[in-house]
């Protein structure tokens, strides 16, 4: 990129403010503590970005083909209980980690199903499946907590010299969802759909394919996201995720997708994701008090966005 | 070395436990707890007193604040920070089972871990655990109800948060037990009030509704004085009573009313107090403690409750 | 006779596109000006500007005596200056009657609406637009696209207007609706009300203008009498040289040519139908009708859109194709009627929107160069004009928004084309365009159903001619032998 | 209505599924508990629908107007805590009533201005007021409960005869707001906003203005329901409210608003806000444990949505 385009890029991509937001909160804290800047902590804050950046991933795609999905958060506690069961059923860790998948991809089609098919809203779709995940996630469990420690954990606790594998998984996934988005013709007909699913339509997009594919991903992903978090912690609660959608939506719009669909890019995602979890590196680091913390979260999400409104008003209504 | 006579402040929470004396080189504890509630405003109190108690003997004491949400992975991502920033010892609450690696990994790089009011189900390596066992605390409380029950009558359950170790192992010490030695005590429930006082307050309610013949409503987390106040406001108060966790100032009214049949407290003032104390004892002058530390699970009992 | 409103070098710029570069004109009270130019030259944007929906850049504007910067439309409106704009802007939601008195309702200060005043204050007002038979508290979201434009013309009157702007207000209008509006006009000139007036009809520009302003490059190139000019002048005004549509000669369906569609007395189940006709290469099907004949359903049924309940359709392709996905797949290519609503993407490039519907029959992969190729070959045939296929289509000229939905018919190589209202915002030189490409692709062999509601247009470009009224076929003869008598009388036959 | 429109109102609305549906949980739990059909057992119901159903009323403004509130929840902790202590601070109660009203006004007003002025999207401006307004509440009280027992809290707690006092503010601001929506000026403008803010704007609406109302209104209430809430508990919790956000926003969303604005009755939320209570107070009365319970909320909303759906389906896309 010339220097005239990476201006044009600063100003107009929503991205591009919260990268500049990302930029500022690393410096401050490579001042601010000494700590920061040290291999082990940085690897902590990779660690601590992957499993939301990767959920965020699916999130983004089901926001810019103009739905939403709250069942993330109860995909992840369900996938993290199905591993540890699985694995410990057959003991096959292997089939721990297709059951985490599988379960969250069937999640995920059953949401896009129930969107497209009997066209419930996608957002009081996923708030019923969010119900029922966890329900299902403590039913299977009677609430306890599975140990889950082997190699399929691995995944989730892993470190390949200091990088966690979780970190690796995120960057890679990054790359295939982000070449998926801008270089597939489903990546884009995501964006049309969201975008004028009408037109879509008329264009000769199949617009429920898209879709239910859509919230398959994000099931899948959100899937993945409890076999990591499960690995992590070697121990499977059935509340793990709990309001993670939050969180992950929060990432999804930082990274400057909207709401309303057909706009946004993969590459923002991880970055919002990457902000949020650097705050909360932040918080430890310079042991900001427990209620600042939820005050500071709140402050920076609408700053990171406001920051951006300002800088290039909407010509929309 | 001689021991460090406590402060009027250590004492008001009942704590026991004394310094040696001053470390010989300076040490930086890390103690991580949460935020959000009275209870944890009164372990604060104990985190507060041994700050001030420990700093002229040498040993600075850092308050990590996790904030308000208890998750596993809070707890990991502070005891992670606290590692980075090379403390010399660390107490926290591990509540969560997904932390025993991480508390695992602590120990085997050499930093000694204490925890403090509940541990984690699956046993960790830290160096020493003390709280209440949350199963033999459900069980006492089951105990209580029957003795109030007089073996006989109806019970009401309202938990916490659904698959919540701690609250789970408060219900089901309770419910075990009861189930085993009391057979003609019907229980019903429980529900999930997610320690939201509202949800508590109806739920105790209707379960007063639809239960005509109930005696004592359960409470194994937060909602236990929303669950009292709903006892009152039904007229049922000397009817109906309310055994819970926590003897923190706002059930006062409720235990002098006599809709709080007993709290099972877990002093945790004390705990976090004498959990910071101990690491300076232990990093300073090597002593040791036993590995558990029970606290026991005293009943502060109210008005209409049967000694 | 000193003019209502005063106009000085007015400039306006989106980013670096300079769309305004200074314009003049003075509107007398009473007054009705035509305001033409091609498509992007900036007649919208100049009208958004004086009743306060766009700023300016520069340039002072004179209203009623007074020196005036609208920084909303409410003050515009409050000036007297109403505005009804090129896309539809009824609310769906809200009742007829709430639509016709949007904002106040006729609630005065209390701000408490009283119904049954607004539905009686409602009836005269859609009477004069010849709308009388819609109900006022109907839900405006439930009319047709035609009725809605009524109402919005309806809503004009209920302001107490000094100076209305109609951005191509006739464009969904059937000549017979269109007089109507004429009628009124007419009746508030005579009251002393000044009208703007755009559209890219010139016969109405004949019928209802005083005067003749022709925007290009971003100023005024013409300020006329009506009297003083003509069809050509205005026409060599538009687009800087002289230009004329010429008659083409008369289309005829080749002997033999293959059959490539055939509709056996399809039905929708719902009031349309039972329609059949037989469509060939290199035909050219020109349907009629008035609003809310049918049409659009028609086209929706061929392309899989509308389930067909009775009859079958018989593609030489294929099966009939069960949805719109299917339809472009065995090479039916649809530009559909409603731009906004049903055709753009309105945050993807100008290039996604073109390449989109070709894009679904190709491998998985976005082929971009040869998209970018494509695209580019076909932005210049059709003379699109924007920043770059990069900028998005939303920000595009109505006119060049349908172009664009013209090149995503062409990029998908289709075997059938069907067209509703292709030329609908476009431009005197773009239809003439569009025509010729239609014509010459119909050349190389490509069946196209050609949905009007221009009759001139039917009779010059199509072989054949269908006239739907009420759902069914009133008639379906070749193009040679049919006068426009012929084509009106079927259009308005009673319903059976 | 004649029989005609009667039968129009149950097959095009969706407020008469949800009524459907409530009418069939109140006849199933009739024969299923004889305890449902006493008097005090409909009064319990009555409360509990109370607070939901007033947030949800603010709510379904801010909704049909194109927007979203997630700070509500925290309002409700902000305001019953700052009704307590402007209480006990003052020694005058109607202060605390006022001081709770007046910071839900207040965070609705910022809300308002941020989503107008600033042009931040709904979704992320009142997710960061959310944690910001719970970060207040905790940061005010340190965590601890604050004593609310004052009459000023008897608006909670209070009865007259056997109906709850909230209850009656439930019916008569449904019936002012119902007024409001559908027969003033600024109600219409809501509609009309939410519908299309162009076509609004451009008829001479003011946009900003309108959202700003139905924001500061949905944060005034919200306010009232914290009042209401610690009233009734007479002990102001700063964790009061936590999640509520979701139970208001499924309460509108059955109640037939559209997530997409423009349009919803005031009607058909208080019989969302309904069907919700009298799920809750079945589980109890009919002993439903655990897991269960989370799963069937998740059902009923599916389905109470779906079913509406099926019955008609959309004409888009
Ligand atoms: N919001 C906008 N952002 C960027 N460019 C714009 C915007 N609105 C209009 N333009 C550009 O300004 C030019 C003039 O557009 P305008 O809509 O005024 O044309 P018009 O004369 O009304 O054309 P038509 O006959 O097609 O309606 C076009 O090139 C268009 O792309
Ligand atoms: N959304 C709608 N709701 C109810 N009726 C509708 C709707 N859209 C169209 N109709 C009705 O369907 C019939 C035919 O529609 P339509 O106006 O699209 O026909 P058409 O012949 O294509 O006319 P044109 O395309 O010129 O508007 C009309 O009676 C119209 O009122
Ligand atoms: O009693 C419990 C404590 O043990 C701790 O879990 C915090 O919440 C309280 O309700
Ligand atoms: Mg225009
Ligand atoms: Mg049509």
């Amino acid at each position: 990129m010339e220097g005239r385009s990476v201006v044009r890029f600063l100003r107009t991509r929503r991205e591009a403010t919260v990268l500049a937001m990302l930029v500022i909160v690393f410096l401050g804290l490579t001042f601010a503590s000494e700590f920061f800047l040290t291999g082990r902590n940085l690897s902590n804050v990779a660690r601590q970005i992957s499993v939301v950046g990767i959920v965020a991933l699916g999130q983004a795609l089901v926001i810019i083909a103009g739905g939403i999905d709250l069942s993330v958060g109860s995909v992840i506690g369900l996938a993290a209980v199905t591993a540890a069961m699985v694995s410990a059923a057959t003991g096959m860790p292997s089939l721990g980690i297709v059951g985490a998948i599988a379960i969250g991809m069937a999640v995920g089609f059953l949401n896009g199903v129930l969107v497209t098919r009997i066209r419930i809203n996608p957002f009081i779709t996923t708030l019923g499946t969010l119900s029922i995940a966890r329900g299902a996630a403590l039913l299977a469990t009677n609430g306890n907590p599975q140990r889950f420690d082997n190699w399929a954990a691995w995944l989730g606790y892993g470190r390949i010299g200091e990088v966690p594998v979780q970190f690796l998984l995120l960057v890679a996934l990054t790359l295939v969802v982000a070449f998926f988005a801008t270089r597939t013709r489903w990546g884009r007909n995501v964006y049309a759909v969201g975008d004028n699913a009408r037109a879509a339509r008329l264009a000769g997009i199949d617009v429920a394919r898209t879709r239910i594919m859509v919230f398959t991903l994000s099931g899948s992903l959100a899937g993945l996201g409890g076999l990591l978090l499960g690995g992590m912690l070697t121990n499977s609660n059935p509340n793990l995720g709990l309001g993670y959608e939050l969180d992950v939506i929060a990432a999804v719009i930082l990274g400057g997708v909207a709401l309303s669909g057909g706009r946004g890019s993969i590459g923002g995602v991880v970055i919002g994701a990457a902000l949020m979890g650097l705050l909360r590196n932040a918080f430890v680091l310079l042991n900001v008090s427990g209620y600042w913390q939820t005050i500071t979260i709140g402050l920076v999400v609408i700053l990171a966005v406001g920051a951006d409104s300002l800088n290039r008003r909407r010509e929309d209504d | 070395a001689a021991e460090v006579p406590l402060p009027d402040a250590a004492k008001a929470l009942g704590a026991t436990v004394a310094a040696e004396g001053p470390s010989e080189k300076p040490l930086r504890l890390a103690v991580l707890s949460f935020q959000g509630s009275s209870f944890w405003e009164a372990a604060d109190k104990g985190i507060a007193a041994a700050t001030d108690y420990l700093k002229p003997l040498n040993t600075t004491v850092d308050y990590i604040q996790l904030g308000t949400g208890l998750t596993a992975e809070t707890i990991v991502a502070g005891i992670d920070g606290a590692l980075t920033k090379q403390y010399d010892g660390i107490a926290t609450v591990p509540i969560f089972d997904g932390t025993v690696a991480k508390v695992n990994e602590a120990v085997a790089a050499g930093v000694p871990f204490v925890a403090f009011i509940a541990d984690s189900a699956e046993r960790s390596n830290r160096t020493v655990g003390m709280g209440q066992l949350a199963y033999d605390a459900g069980k006492t409380a089951g105990a209580f109800i029957a003795k109030q029950l007089g073996g006989k009558g109806k019970i009401a359950v309202i938990t916490g948060y659904l698959g919540a170790a701690q609250h789970d192992a408060r219900m089901n010490g309770a419910l075990d037990y009861l189930k085993a030695e009391h057979p003609d005590i019907t229980i019903v429930g429980p529900f999930e009030c997610k320690d939201d006082d509202a949800t508590a307050y109806s739920q105790a309610t209707d379960a007063m509704t639809s239960n005509p013949d109930l005696s004592v409503i359960y409470v194994t987390a937060g909602g236990s004085e929303a669950a009292a106040k709903a006892v009152r406001d039904a007229g049922q108060t000397g009817k109906v009573g309310v055994v819970g966790y926590d003897d923190l100032p706002e059930k006062q009214q409720y235990k002098d009313g006599g809709e709080i049949l007993a709290l099972l407290d877990q002093a945790p003032g004390r705990q976090t107090f004498e959990s910071l104390v101990m690491l300076h004892n232990i990093l300073a002058f090597g002593k040791e403690y036993p590995a558990d530390i029970p606290v026991a699970a005293p009943l502060a009992l109210g008005k209409n409750a049967k000694p | 006779m000193t003019a209502l409103l005063s106009v000085r070098g007015i400039e306006k710029s989106f980013d670096r596109n300079r769309v305004l570069t200074g314009i003049d004109l003075d509107i007398a009270a009473g007054e009705v000006v035509a305001l033409l130019g091609e498509n992007g030259a900036g007649k919208s944007t100049f009208v958004n500007i004086l009743s306060g929906a766009l700023g300016r850049d520069a340039g002072r504007v004179v209203f009623a005596g007074a020196e005036t910067v609208f920084s909303t439309t409410r003050e515009a409106i409050d000036a007297g200056i109403i505005h009804i704009h090129q896309e539809l802007s009824l609310i769906g939601s809200l009742s007829v009657m709430e639509n016709l008195f949007i904002g106040d309702y006729r609630t005065g200060r209390s701000g408490i609406i009283d119904r049954k005043a607004l539905a009686a204050a409602s009836r005269p007002l859609l009477e004069r637009v010849g709308a009388g038979h819609i109900d006022p508290r109907r839900t405006a979201g439930e009319l047709s696209t035609a009725e809605q434009q009524l109402v919005e013309i309806a809503k004009a009157l209920s302001r107490n207007a000094r100076l209305l702007i109609l951005d191509e207000p006739t464009a969904s209008l059937t000549p017979h609706e269109a007089a109507a509006l004429f009628a009124v006009v007419r009746e508030l000139k005579s009251r002393g009300v000044a009208v703007i007036f755009i559209s890219h009809r010139l016969e109405e520009v004949f019928q209802i203008a005083d005067r003749v302003v022709v925007l290009r490059d971003g100023g005024v190139v013409s300020d006329r009498p009506v009297a003083a000019t003509s069809r050509e002048a205005i026409i060599a005004d538009m687009t800087g040289r002289a230009f004329a549509l010429g008659a083409m000669p008369p289309a005829i369906v080749p002997e033999g040519a293959p059959l490539r569609l055939a509709a056996e007395a399809i039905g929708d189940g719902a009031g349309i139908g039972p329609i059949s006709f037989e469509l060939r290469a290199g035909e050219i099907l020109g349907v009629f009708g008035l609003v809310g004949a049918g049409r659009t359903e028609l086209l929706e049924m061929l392309c899989g859109k509308r389930a067909i309940k009775s009859g079958a359709i018989r593609l030489a392709s294929g099966a009939a194709p069960a949805s719109p996905t299917a339809a472009w797949r065995s090479g039916l290519a649809l530009l559909p009627e409603g731009r906004k609503t049903n055709g753009i993407l309105p945050n993807l490039s100008v290039e996604e929107n073109i390449v989109v519907a070709r894009r679904q029959a190709g491998g998985g992969l976005v082929a971009r160069g040869s998209e970018r190729a494509l695209a580019d070959r076909l932005w210049r045939t059709l003379g699109i004009v924007a920043a770059g296929p990069g900028q998005p289509i939303r920000s595009l000229s109505g006119g060049n928004q349908q172009k664009a939905l013209f090149a995503r018919c062409l990029a998908a190589d289709p075997s059938i084309l069907l067209l509703d209202e292709p030329t609908h915002g476009v431009d005197v030189r773009t239809k003439g365009d569009i025509y010729r490409t239609v014509r010459d692709l119909a050349g190389e062999g490509l069946a196209v159903v050609f949905v009007s509601s221009e009759l001139p247009e039917i009779l010059a470009l199509a072989s054949t001619v269908m006239v739907l009224a009420h759902g069914r076929r009133t008639l379906y003869a070749p193009r040679a032998g049919l006068g426009e008598n012929d084509v009106l009388s079927a259009a308005f036959v009673e319903a059976a």
